[in-house]
């Protein structure tokens, strides 16, 4: 039991720690600088607790004290980590970020932990109900965190799209939950599996149309295509540490729980692949056709977010019911994890007073003023493009791995084709980076080094992660 | 320490070149650490080219489980086949940090970079890792060409960059699928390109995972239609860029291609070495003919070196071991001899400021020992007996005509396409008579004319006594071939020539 | 009796070292002050004199054996191995290699000491004695190899000295130009020789590549596979020996200075095709065909060339064709399996025609670098021991009896009679007094008559010793060297013929007496009436003729030069440009540049989509989730 | 009996779904949002009716509790969008595009 407890520990603290920073926002002499070493600290701690509980692999599915609502894996703690140090990245970059951008109050830094505290629940939920509950923790949390700076017409611009397309999908989800809890008599994911393997999955058209509205709020959260739409926008909208934080710690929590959700049993499984198989294709391409068209950066890692997106789902359609581990999704998540928080960590010290710094043509020359930011940044974007030796390479190569092994050869060749599609996006940065000389000095307004130490650091990950996939 | 000598080989130069660029170390210190580097692996090569012992086996073996869940080890090792393009690398690359002296921090810590993974991927034993080092060969490449390149390079540095990656992707999903089928087949996961070659590979998804690697090679070598980065690069790259593409990079091409798609896909290779071949020679004609026709002494370079690697990848695609011997010989002879020539050009083009042909001529008699060197490396180029250029074209000649009659007469005309542009070019530069420009040209400098001194003395000795150097490669390609007549799909029923003449009693009166 | 000696090596060697000293010091000095011309003639001559002493030596060797053991060889080491391809770096003197051996080092080493004077004055005589000396090595190298890639070698190398030499005044692109032509045609042939290896190769090498392995195994060739050897082998004779079709370079190659056209245009180089048509005797002699093709075109060659000799006005134009020619003549003889008899022309002929080059070096020597004959005219006065000598020299080339050239000329026409080639015998018989006539021609015009251009005349004097006494030993080789192959009517013993017997697969036609007299007969006729009418045309007062017709077409040889330019290297140029102007960017590059093309466009294309109302997006969602339902429906029933 | 209730719901949630992608004004966007949760809310107890247990009522009170807590953030974002543009109009924001 106390074990147990043990592994609830992260969750425990970020929840507390959550509420403790609301708390503290109250008092006026909590400034902003001691708000964020508290939030780093939280997720600092928490971090440490999962990593000594992912060390201890041991399984806690809480049949008693939360009726099999709560589901405690290898799968669900390493996700777990990686959120965790999302959150903590991000609280690194917005420690800087708000040196230039002031629109901060001690409530961000709660928000922030609010939302990793959704989406840790959403890595272990394991019945539906729960599982609308804990998105809906995520997803409040950070509507608020893109809507924060009110001053600015796109930020509100990006929370109202954010937001209504959000709560349509909400609702679809609510409907898919209703429609599995008519046809499977239970919500919760076990059940529902056992349901299947005995009373089968296409005979039952509630079950089917359920898990289909349910997926369907799975794509949107994950921004696959047809339901990216809304991705770009928000992206764009929300302020860089946010972005990065959205598109790292959501999409591992989405993908998490989509996971546990299609491995409910394998029939359900299958009965999806060929969606997902078609799903998996147009997201790469029609996220490639949005990057190659974009001029912003944000923009244009949004859309590559989509890209991702789609070689996640290629993971996913090679995952099997049985003996299901993971670890190609975890690790290509915290590789994608890694880079992309690095970039924007990058974006956030180096963007200027109010983000002026945005379009390719912003970043000339960077290489010659600022030679460890740009190094930094091009270690990045070659992990996101799949260049040896970063983590981006071990997780492509995984991904290719796994789906030749099941069979998915078609699919693994789009994979290939994709990542060669989104070199030009790429390579386009670095080249304007180092083949350009400077017209823009890059100064540095503020003394603050924390997003740029949190910038190395990822670096470093990079090639850690790369050189020792640990978790495979 | 010796048995770690390739990890040392790969990684000193690595390592080096990071450090230089992490820290803020100036030109002359950058210099001076890449002349000292290059000189260490020098060392080591030779080191290593006196313990080879003259057998097909891996030698300097080592092997460390990296990634045991998918069978990935760091598996390294040494063949007659790699040694040489490993000796050729290590033995060129002194010749750069001495001849230019006055490069930025970047170029020589990329330098390092590059020569560090080249030895890598040639070392390589498994096929993730070779993939690896393969890709990071690249990017050195790729920011040479982008940071210190001619005024047309971000196309030409976007080009090759995206062009080889195209290629090398491909080759990964290749390389998964091998794995994949030896999981399979064998029930363990297993890169190693050794155990590749028991697989059974049949089948279109074969011949498409075959294609996986041929394309990525053949944009490496280049061989045509696939060389269409080649003369953009070449001729936006810095001299030492283009030095290393030709010299090395490409030959890395032609090696994988041994390497790697000779035993794995044997019996696809037999099927479709007839196509592989006719490309090769297409690709030598056109090049050859197109290089006649420039107006930049670089730019006919680097079509001739599309044209004499046309002629090398021939070697590798008639399946007999006076071809297979005779290109990989080639590949260092061409090494010594148009790598060369681009370092030439390169000095040309900083002393004269300009690489147009009209603009130059009559330099023989301001510069005889430039000249002089040049003309060597050119004879070399243009295989003349008695330089290194002439053994390998004579074995590839030979196991052409073997091979089939058509493509070994066509291959034969290199003698006389190399010879057109060359002579054509050596007398517009070198002879006639100088003009303003050239009238202030002067000779090589000692240092560099010692710098020249010892290849344009390999080229020679490589020309009179290659026997060291053949019997160190022929074990290894006698085991591919072998590897290959296993495969019972080889169509020679095109070469007309009657059966050697077994049995016949021959007297040798000596 | 001990085959194997080590000396061999050193005969090659010798002049390769040369080469090595002079060209080191020419290249070390040549921006600065440059040594005394006589060094560089003192040690290029050590090496040939050196290396024409050892080939005596091996020739007394060899002629201290038994007849049937004549021969040495070194084996120096592997040169290269691969498989069942195994080449040595190995030399062979054979009764054949021994005689080429020495006539190319004796006249050689003439040839430098000639080179002494008449280069004189030159800055760059380093570089010209270091290209001389690795001529001598490679064409040594050429004649000693015992197997056929170690021949290639100084086949190749005599090449590349013949191109250095031609363009040596490389100022005059001319001169390059025509250093090239040589190189590149000179590499036509050499693929013919190359390919000819390699069939000969895969058909019979693998039980050894040297020619005594090869003569060996030459009975199991089939028939196909031994016509295509000797046709390819031939084509590198032609090119080598400047045969149709590959003659052109030959008349350009007197760009060169003079002692270079006499040493490799005339004596040596040119003749290496017929020594390795001689050499490969025993696979000729195995396919007839191939026997009478070479036959025909020498003898062909041997009648254009004659025909172009007789309108030519530059004074080694003239002589020029006239080697072609006589080049014609040696391939009818190898041709016809007279194997002996076309050496033997390669052996006198050596001797007068570099005497007739060098005798011409003298004169335009004299007459301050003319070269046009229709500008000299009674230099007979002034340069008697030029005339005299150049006038034995011009009775041997015409085959006026006692001569060298009489008697190797008419034992080629014999055994071309004997054999039955009456055609062959008839044209051979043409051309012996169409040579006289263009001989004489050029022998009456320079030095007979008034002289043409007073004041060159006045300045004009003879050649210094070391000029002509090179001219007066080889007059005597000319005068003499017929007598060492003495034919039995003349109660001779053939000497020449017995020596080479061993290393040649010949049978010596035995015909009736009636025949040997009408070809001796017949070829004396020919240079008699050819010498008349020189006589009556040129002897006295003869002015530059205005050529027309059919003469006009032969003075511009045929066009032949402007036909290859038109057919070969414009077209060749054209496409090269065509390549680099048009197909390079849009033939094979284009596919490239258009997909990264389309793909910005069709990317570009796509923000379309991104309207930026939420609403739409909705809409999306909404539509693809009906597509997905249809899909669902479909799989549901 | 219990396909009308179905019936119903499932006429609620279209309902909700046209007026999401037809009507601009945010408010009427939200209400329509809403009137799918209550669709899926009336599905719930639908069905716990159906199986006779009582779970589908609980669950459907959670979600109403947290479509209350989404509407009060809709309401909040509502009020931004007026202060920024003084109209709910969807299409009026499209700043960010392309």
């Amino acid at each position: 039991m106390t074990n147990d407890f043990m592994l609830l520990m992260p969750l425990i603290l970020i929840t507390a720690g959550a509420i403790s920073l609301m708390l503290a926002a109250a008092y006026e002499k909590v400034t902003i600088e001691q708000a964020a070493f508290g939030c780093m600290g939280i997720f600092g701690v928490a971090f440490l607790v999962q990593l000594s509980n992912c060390i201890t692999g041991h399984v806690a599915p809480y049949e008693t004290v939360f009726n099999n609502m709560l589901v405690i894996s290898n799968f669900t703690r390493v996700a777990g980590l990686i959120i965790l140090g999302c959150g903590f990245f991000t609280a690194m970059s917005a420690q800087t970020y708000f040196k230039q951008n002031n629109f901060c109050t001690t409530e961000f830094y709660s928000l922030v932990t609010f939302s990793a505290c959704g989406m840790l629940l959403l890595t272990m939920v394991q019945e539906l109900i729960s599982v609308f509950v804990a998105l809906e923790i995520m997803s409040l949390a950070i509507y608020i965190l893109v809507g924060y700076d009110r001053k600015n017409k796109t930020a509100a611009e990006a929370v109202m799209k954010y937001l209504m397309l959000g709560a349509f999908a909400g609702a679809f989800f609510t409907m898919g939950a209703a429609l599995i809890y008519g046809g499977a008599h239970s919500t919760q994911f076990s059940s529902i599996g056992q349901f299947v393997a005995e009373k089968g999955f296409f005979n039952n058209p509630a079950l089917v149309a359920g898990s289909f509205f349910v997926i369907v709020a799975f794509l949107f959260k994950a921004a696959a295509f047809p339901f990216h739409a809304w991705v770009i926008d928000v992206y764009d909208g929300a302020s860089a540490p946010i972005t990065g934080y959205m598109a790292t710690g959501l999409k591992t929590a989405i993908f998490a729980v989509f996971a546990n959700f299609l491995v409910a049993d394998e029939t359900l499984r299958s009965s999806w692949v060929t969606y997902l198989f078609y799903f998996s294709i147009f997201t790469m391409f029609v996220g490639n056709l949005i990057a190659i068209g974009q001029d912003t950066l944000k923009r244009m890692l949004a859309a590559s977010g989509i890209v991702h997106t789609g070689y996640l789902l290629i993971a996913l359609v090679a995952v099997s019911a049985e003996n299901f581990s993971g670890n190609v999704i975890l690790y290509y998540l915290a590789a994608y994890a890694v880079g992309t928080l690095g970039i924007f960590a990058a974006l956030s010290y180096l963007g200027g007073d109010g983000e002026k710094r945005q379009s390719f043509d912003d970043f000339k020359g960077l290489a010659r003023v600022r030679p460890f930011s740009a190094a930094a940044i091009t270690i990045f974007l070659l992990s996101m493009a799949g260049i040896p030796p970063t983590a981006g390479f071990m997780g492509k190569f995984f991904i290719i791995t796994s789906a030749i092994d099941a069979g998915q050869i078609a699919l693994a060749v789009f994979g290939i084709i994709s990542s060669i599609l989104s070199m030009w996006y790429y390579l386009r940065l670095v080249i304007n980076m180092y083949f350009h000389e400077a017209t823009d000095s890059f100064e540095d307004t503020t003394s603050n080094r924390y997003a740029p130490v949190g910038t190395f650091i990822l670096a470093a990950c990079v090639f850690v992660i790369g050189l020792y996939p640990v978790i495979i | 320490m010796f048995e770690h000598v390739l990890s040392v080989m790969i990684f000193l130069p690595i390592v080096a070149g990071l450090i230089l660029l992490l820290t803020p170390a100036g030109k002359g210190l950058a210099r001076l650490t890449g002349l000292v580097i290059s000189f260490a692996s020098l060392i080591l090569g030779l080191d290593i080219f006196f313990k080879f012992k003259e057998q097909a086996a891996l030698q300097f073996v080592e092997n460390v489980p990296w990634i045991p869940s998918f069978g990935i080890n760091y598996h390294l090792g040494l063949d007659g086949i790699s040694l040489f393009v490993l000796l050729a690398g290590a033995v060129l690359m002194p010749m750069v940090y001495l001849l230019f002296t006055t490069k930025e921090k970047g170029y020589y810590a990329n330098l390092l970079i590059v020569q560090g993974a080249m030895a890598g991927a040639l070392c390589a034993a498994d096929m993730v890792l070779f993939y690896i080092f393969w890709e990071i060969m690249l990017l050195p490449i790729f920011f040479m060409l982008g940071m210190y390149g001619g005024e047309k390079r971000i196309k030409a540095t976007l080009k090759i960059t995206i062009y080889t990656i195209a290629g090398s992707l491909l080759m990964l999903a290749s390389i998964v699928y091998v794995g994949v089928t030896y999981h399979s087949q064998f029930g363990e996961w297993n890169f190693a390109i050794s155990q590749m070659s028991q697989l059974q590979l049949a089948g279109p998804v074969a011949v498409l995972a075959f294609f996986g690697f041929m394309i990525a090679f053949a944009i490496k070598i280049p061989l045509f239609p696939f060389h269409t980065w080649l003369p953009d690069a070449y001729t936006e790259a810095p001299t030492a860029t283009t030095f290393v593409l030709s010299a090395i990079m490409a030959k890395i091409g032609v090696y994988a291609v041994i390497r790697f798609v000779v035993p794995v896909f044997d019996g696809e290779f037999a099927r479709f070495a007839l196509l592989l071949a006719y490309s090769g020679v297409i690709g030598m004609m056109y090049c050859g003919i197109t290089a006649i026709a420039q107006k930049d002494v670089k730019r006919m370079l680097a079509f001739s070196s599309a044209s004499h690697m046309g002629v090398i990848a021939l070697g590798v695609f008639c399946l007999n071991v006076q071809a297979l011997t005779g290109s990989i010989y080639q590949i260092v002879a061409h090494a010594t001899s148009t790598g060369v020539l681009f370092l030439f050009v390169g000095i040309l083009e900083d002393k004269m400021k300009t690489r147009k042909i009209e603009d130059l001529g009559g330099i023989a008699y301001k510069a005889p020992v430039f000249a002089f060197f040049f003309a060597i490396a050119m004879l070399a180029s243009v295989g003349l007996p008695g330089t290194s250029g002439f053994i390998g074209e004579f074995l590839i000649i030979l196991g052409a005509i073997k091979f089939n009659v058509l493509i070994g007469v066509l291959a034969g005309t290199t003698l006389i396409i190399g010879v057109c542009y060359m002579l054509w070019m050596f007398q517009r530069v070198f002879y006639e008579t100088t003009n303003e420009r050239t009238e202030g040209f002067t000779d090589l400098s000692i240092t560099e004319g010692l710098t020249f001194l010892p290849v344009i003395v390999l080229i020679v000795i490589m020309g009179l006594y290659p026997q060291p150097f053949l019997s160190k490669i022929e074990p290894a390609a006698q085991q591919h071939i072998a590897a290959l007549t296993k495969a019972d799909t080889i169509q020679i029923a095109q070469s007309t020539h009657a059966q050697p003449a077994e049995g016949h009693t021959v007297e040798k009166k000596n | 009796m001990e085959h194997n000696v080590t000396f061999l090596g050193y005969i090659p060697l010798l002049p390769l070292i040369g080469a090595a000293v002079l060209g080191f010091f020419h290249i070390g000095t040549c921006n600065r002050k440059p040594l005394n011309e006589k060094f560089y003639g003192l040690v290029a001559c050590i090496g040939p004199l050196l290396a024409f002493v050892l080939a005596l030596r091996v020739f007394l060797t060899l002629k201290g054996m038994p007849e049937e053991a004549r021969y040495l060889s070194q084996k120096a080491f592997t040169w290269f191995q691969v498989g069942d391809l195994d080449i040595t770096m190995g030399f062979l003197a054979d009764p054949l290699s021994s005689l080429m051996l020495v006539f190319v080092t004796l006249i050689g080493s003439l040839i430098h000491i000639y080179s002494i004077g008449y280069m004189e004055g030159d800055k760059n005589i380093g570089k010209f004695f270091a290209y001389l000396n690795l001529f001598l090595g490679s064409m040594l190298i050429l004649v000693l190899g015992d197997n056929p890639v170690v021949m290639f070698v100084g086949w190749e190398g005599v090449g590349l000295c013949s191109y250095l030499l031609i363009s040596y005044y490389s100022e005059g692109t001319d001169n390059v130009l025509a250093g090239n032509k040589a190189f590149i045609v000179n590499r036509i042939g050499d693929l013919g020789f190359v390919l000819g290896m390699a069939f000969l190769f895969w058909a019979i090498g693998a039980g050894g590549f040297d020619y005594f392995s090869l003569k060996a195994n030459a009975h199991s060739l089939t028939p196909g596979i031994a016509l295509a050897v000797c046709l390819l082998l031939f084509v590198g004779a032609t090119g080598k020996s400047a045969q149709i079709p590959l003659y052109v370079w030959l008349p350009d190659a007197m760009a060169g200075p003079t002692p270079v056209s006499a040493l490799i245009h005339a004596a040596t180089m040119v003749t290496a095709g017929v020594y390795m048509v001689a050499r490969f005797s025993f696979l000729y002699a195995h396919v007839p065909v191939a026997g009478e093709i070479v036959a025909w075109v020498g003898i062909i060659t041997a009648l254009v060339a004659a025909i172009f000799g007789m309108f030519q006005d530059d004074i080694k134009k003239v002589l020029a064709y006239s080697t072609v020619s006589q080049l014609g003549y040696m391939f009818a003889g190898v041709g016809v399996a007279a194997y002996s008899a076309g050496i033997f022309h390669v052996f006198t002929h050596a001797f007068f025609k570099a005497l007739l080059f060098l005798g011409a070096g003298a004169v335009i020597y004299a007459m301050h670098h003319e070269q046009n004959i229709w500008k000299m005219g009674g230099l007979k006065n002034k340069m008697p021991k030029t005339y005299i000598t150049m006038v034995i020299g011009a009775l041997a080339l015409a085959g006026c009896p006692p001569f060298a050239g009489f008697f190797s000329k008419d034992e080629i026409l014999y055994s071309a009679l004997a054999t039955g080639h009456v055609g062959i015998w008839a044209v051979g018989v043409l051309v012996a007094g169409m040579t006289a006539y263009y001989t004489f021609r050029m022998i009456f015009v320079v030095f007979h008559g008034e002289p043409r251009d007073q004041e060159a005349y006045d300045h004009c004097h003879e050649a210094p010793a070391v000029m002509t006494v090179p001219l007066i030993i080889l007059a005597v080789g000319a005068l003499l060297a017929g007598f060492l192959n003495l034919p039995a009517i003349f109660g001779g013993h053939q000497q020449v013929t017995h020596w080479l017997a061993p290393s040649l697969v010949e049978h010596h036609p035995h015909a009736s007496l009636f025949v040997e007299i009408l070809a001796i007969g017949a070829s004396v006729a020919a240079f008699v009436i050819g010498i008349r009418i020189a006589y009556k045309r040129f002897a006295v007062g003869a002015e530059e003729p205005v050529f027309s017709g059919f003469s006009k077409f032969a003075y511009h040889k045929f066009y032949v030069d402007e036909l290859y330019d038109g057919i070969f290297v414009q077209p060749y140029k054209k496409i090269g440009n065509a390549i680099r102007k048009t197909i390079e960017p849009s033939v094979t590059d284009a596919p490239v540049t258009l997909v990264s093309k389309l793909y910005m466009v069709i990317g570009t294309a796509f923000k379309v989509f991104q309207v930026g109302y939420v609403r739409v997006y909705a809409i999306y969602m909404i539509v693809g989730l009906s597509l997905m339902s249809l899909l669902l429906s479909q799989s549901l029933n | 009996m219990i396909q009308s209730y179905l019936t119903v719901s499932i006429l609620l949630f279209c309902i909700g779904i046209v007026g999401v992608i037809s009507r601009r004004n945010v408010f009427t966007v939200f209400m329509s949002i809403e009137l799918m949760l209550n669709a899926a809310n009336l599905a719930f107890v639908t069905f716990s009716r159906l199986h006779e247990t009582m779970d589908g009522h609980v669950l459907a009170l959670i979600v109403m509790a947290v479509a209350a807590a989404e509407a009060a953030l809709a309401l909040a974002v509502v009020i931004l969008l007026h202060k920024h543009k003084g109209q709910l109009d969807t299409n009026v924001f499209s700043l960010l595009k392309g």
